[in-house]
């Protein structure tokens, strides 16, 4: 019989399960571009069209939708094992929990930040953006939405043992989504203004690294109380 | 001959939950080649025991758990992937033993009649299959502690019986079995029963 | 040292100890609160801009400053919970959780009734005012997330864990909501954050910070003992204090 | 033993356990506010905090986000449940599944739109709405809101057999969304500039009606096809 | 004396799932005072085919199925809400039952073991206790057919002997009770089983 494997190949595994189950159903990572593309319709909708205005919003805008997208699925990431008791099973696994946590956010942004990241520019130029913005954009997503999947995992795995805690996890950890989002289109808003995007960029870099370094650690001490709750 | 160390101790354990008393200082220890059936009415204590000895409930009780070595533990709840064929929850289990071959996959499910079924969607299967996918780690695992909450739910008669062999084999091989069950076992080996009734002290 | 700390962990030392604590600091905080808040009010001249609408600071900001303290009070309660795994701790934490939601509450409360009369707007997007916002939903995550749990000490250790990360966030959150409010240079008033206060006014209002801070101890320590009595209803020593207060 | 209760009282007694099972956990009913409390937060976080800027968007911004409560809420209204078996007792229930329906969604209404209807003044003065339009603004919710439920049923309806139904159903249901968007955000906006409203609300009000006839009947029928997935 | 009309009359039901035929013109009528007992090996179809029968499953079989006269089904899930106590889950039942009085639950609670459980949240109540509550329901509910699929799963051996016992008094009071079990039935009433076998047609 076989010996546990190393951390890594079990982290490895844990994002190739997790790829293939949102694989299994395309439209799980359709989604959150199909809502972010609905949204940015509704924009225009209630805001009225006005392509001017619409374009001074844009930053803002497109940022607050990529924060709601990523909220919207923050929830599923333990949700599906917790329900049918994989998690268990991850807490009794002998390798950290710490870095399987981990291996469930990367694949949370793979599926989710990812594409979002990669279908941007096309979303930037539906609500007008100037075209000075779209690589800041797609860089602020890229560091954004990576951290916002950190912060996010956390309120998932401390609300996971509850019976509907869908709503709940966006009370835990919209307030800590903020600092993202005004970073973030701050660093949109100073491309199209033609002021240097580096210590935005750098300042989301930050986080990440923090987040990255800690989140992981709350996620593995959530799963831990959650599982007992 | 010195009895062998055991695989699990539990030092005088005790639990309330919503106010009952569900055991007072209860001690087990667990060895190589035990096998522990777990009885008691319904509501008595016995998975909240049994979580309690795995590890997975942390708070809330008294005493002391010591565990060597790697346990199974296969809960209520069957932790099979609904989106995944029974192959692929095999290969990619989350249950941090060593990924097997693709040979000993097969085999496995072969053993627990879920031949023809490797790939198909798991969620398409019976009660009965689903569990029994979860129940083919039982041929692959390296594990000597095994912890079972219930494992013949929903499994037809064959399949008890088949279980049951498995068990008996194990434990001659030198591992162990602690497992919840309403059904007596038929079985051609010593049985240890722990029985759990209102407020024991076992 | 470790007596001390053994002893902290003990239910009905710390029940009795509060209790103690509290009959001293529940007249200092009422004498405190009602010298305040007469001088503040009835004995300082109005002032020359805003005449006797400023009088709510006495309330206003006293409750922010606290506000803002009593979460930190939490969080390191918290952080006590998960590394010394201290039961005393959690009902700490439990116990400031709501009234810190309370004080910042009444914060925003009685700024928007000030703002009214002084900016003609019930709410601007300051960065001060925001930033207390967010934590305001940090307290109420921490209230609910009690709540949502069945399991009260699985509670207790998952608030541990949220408060600790909203500890490590609140300077990222104020310097970035400051940093924004700064970046957008809004045409609309400001807080006269440097503004000389006449001192007139300053003493009555140190005297209502610290009475506030006291205010918080009480109710804090009040909250605690309830805690106690809920927690440990099973066992002896609260049947005896019930026996006692039968008689 | 009893006979089985005419459809009226069976209706009274799913809206009363419906409203039970909300109360039960009053911080789900606190939760659609408090979600719409932060993302009004996130909205001068992103586009700036500027009064008169934040003034001209605030009929759009607040109707996109009661719209997205509204979108994050519906999907619970049969999940629970189809997860617990209680959906299959109901389809077996003697009583006409069209009126069953309708109880859920009355509930559902209750627990969500309508506090959202009730607190509104409050946001809408937090983004500087105009006095003139806050009438308005709770009038269109209030029907809006209905609606909304109503339509939001049917795509919960239509997914509740699905593992991860949750993003599908902001597929399905955004774009029957999209009219009472802008009519709702109009009537705000046409009271603010000083066009009377009652056309709006009218539109609004036969929506309503429309919605009402014909929502649960596609709930039923979305039920009974669910149940067999 | 003429055989009483049947409560549910299937004729030739034929069902293919995944590519495997289950089972093909299958036939069966249950009049009062029946006790079916439908029996197989994992996946062979009872699920299926006690779902086609209570008129849950609509789609993608052949054959018809009359009914007359209202039934229970309970299936595997338990159809107990969480958050709700006991008691209320039986009083705000949705099976569109008339609603009972306090006295004629708290009567079925204490038939089923929950006395002294009335009030509390089910989730805290075991696994057994739970579909325990929803076990209650057979002693409120006035439906003369029964349709159960694996009632006995996670009750205990003294709660499967009185639900044993409450079958045979409701076959004897005029009613019919088809189930699918694992478990023989220990019952002094002559037991009609229905076994489904691979590619069956009973
Ligand atoms: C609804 C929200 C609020 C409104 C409308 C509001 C309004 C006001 C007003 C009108 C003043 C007098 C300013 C002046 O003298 O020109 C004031 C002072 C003050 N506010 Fe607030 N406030 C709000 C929230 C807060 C919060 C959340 C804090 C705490 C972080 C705070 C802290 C203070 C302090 C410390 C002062 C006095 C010191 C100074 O004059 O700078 N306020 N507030
Ligand atoms: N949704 C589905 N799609 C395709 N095949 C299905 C589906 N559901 C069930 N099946 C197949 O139908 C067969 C019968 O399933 P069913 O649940 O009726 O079995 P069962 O006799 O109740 O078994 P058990 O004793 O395990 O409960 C199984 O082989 C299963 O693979
Ligand atoms: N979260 C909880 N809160 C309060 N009480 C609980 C909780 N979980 C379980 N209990 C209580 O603990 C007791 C034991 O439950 P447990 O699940 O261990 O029983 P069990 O012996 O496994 O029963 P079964 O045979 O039905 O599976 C039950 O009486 C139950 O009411
Ligand atoms: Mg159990
Ligand atoms: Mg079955």
């Amino acid at each position: 019989m076989s010996t546990p494997p190393g951390a890594a190949a079990f982290c490895l595994r844990l994002v190739r399960r997790q790829l293939l189950l949102a694989f299994r159903r395309p439209i799980d990572i359709a989604n959150p571009l199909v809502f972010f593309a609905m949204v940015i319709a509704l924009f225009p909708l209630g805001l009225g069209p006005a392509p001017d205005q619409l374009a001074a919003f844009a930053p803002g805008v497109l940022w607050i939708i990529a924060l709601l997208s990523n909220l919207l699925t923050s929830d599923t990431v333990f949700r599906g094992d917790y329900d049918d008791g994989s998690l268990e099973q991850l807490l009794l696994a002998p390798q950290p929990l710490y870095l399987s946590g981990l291996a469930y956010i990367c694949a949370h942004w793979l599926v989710t930040g990812l594409p979002l990241v990669l279908i941007s520019p096309l979303f930037a130029v539906m609500l007008n953006l100037p075209a000075a913005g779209i690589l800041a954009l797609a860089l602020s997503l890229l560091l954004g939405t990576a951290v916002l999947s950190l912060v996010g995992a956390i309120g998932a795995a401390l609300t996971v043992g509850l019976r509907r805690g869908g709503m709940l996890i966006s009370l835990l950890i919209l307030p800590l989504y903020m600092p993202v989002l005004i970073f973030g289109s701050a660093c949109v808003q100073a491309a199209v203004t033609g002021v240097p995007t580096g210590p935005y960029l750098a300042i989301l870099g930050a986080m990440l690294s923090l987040a990255i370094a800690l989140a992981p650690l709350a996620v593995a001490a959530g799963l831990r109380i959650s599982i007992d709750a | 001959m010195t009895p062998p160390a055991p695989l699990l101790a539990a030092r005088s354990l005790t639990l309330s939950r919503g106010g009952r008393e569900l055991f007072r200082d209860l001690s087990l220890a667990i060895g190589p080649g035990d096998l522990v059936q777990l009885e008691g009415p319904n509501g008595v204590g016995k998975t909240s025991l049994l979580r309690i000895l795995a590890g997975l409930s942390r708070y809330g009780y008294e005493g002391a758990v010591e565990r060597s070595g790697a346990l199974l533990y296969l809960g209520h709840k069957s932790a099979v992937k609904a989106q995944l064929t029974p192959r692929e929850n095999l290969a990619l289990h989350v249950g941090g033993e060593g990924s097997h071959g693709d040979a000993a996959i097969e085999g496995a499910l072969a053993e627990v009649g879920l031949y023809g079924y490797e790939d198909v969607p798991s969620h398409t299967l019976s009660a009965g299959q689903q569990r029994r996918v979860n129940l083919a780690r039982l041929y692959l695992c390296s594990s000597p502690l095994w912890l079972l909450d219930e494992p013949f739910t929903a499994i037809d008669r064959a399949g008890v019986g088949q279980l049951q062999s498995l068990f008996v084999q194990h434990v001659e091989g030198g591992g162990a079995v602690l497992l919840t069950s309403h059904q007596p076992l038929a079985v051609d080996y010593p049985v240890r029963a722990l029985t759990l009734s209102q407020g024991s002290a076992a | 040292m470790w007596s001390f700390f053994h002893k902290l962990g003990s239910p009905p030392w710390l029940y009795g100890i509060a209790g103690s604590i509290l009959r001293y600091l529940l007249p200092v905080t009422v004498i405190a609160l009602v010298v305040g808040a007469v001088w503040g009010l009835l004995f300082t001249a109005p002032d020359f801009r805003q005449g006797n609408s400023y009088r709510i600071i006495y309330i206003h900001v006293p409750a922010a400053v606290v506000a803002l303290a009593g979460y930190y009070v939490m969080a390191a309660a918290g952080a006590v919970s998960l590394i010394w795994r201290m039961k005393m701790a959690d009902v700490a934490m439990k116990a400031a959780a709501p009234i810190g939601a309370a004080l910042t509450f009444v914060a925003l409360f009685t700024g928007s009734v000030w703002g009214k009369p002084t900016w003609g707007t019930w709410w601007v997007w300051d960065a001060r005012i925001t930033s207390m916002l967010v934590l305001l939903f940090l307290y109420l995550g921490v209230v609910a997330l009690y709540e949502a749990f069945d399991n009260k000490e699985a509670a207790s250790k998952a608030c541990a864990v949220l408060s600790l990360v909203g500890m490590v966030n609140i300077p990222i959150i104020y310097k970035s909501v400051d940093w924004w409010y700064s970046l957008h240079q809004p045409a609309s008033i400001k807080f006269t954050g440097e503004s000389t206060i006449d001192s007139s006014m300053l003493y009555p209002l140190l005297l209502m910070i610290t009475a506030f801070y006291c205010l918080f101890a009480c109710a804090m320590l009040m909250n605690m003992r309830a805690e106690l009595l809920e927690r440990e209803a099973k066992t002896g020593w609260v049947r005896k204090l019930a026996a006692e207060g039968a008689h």
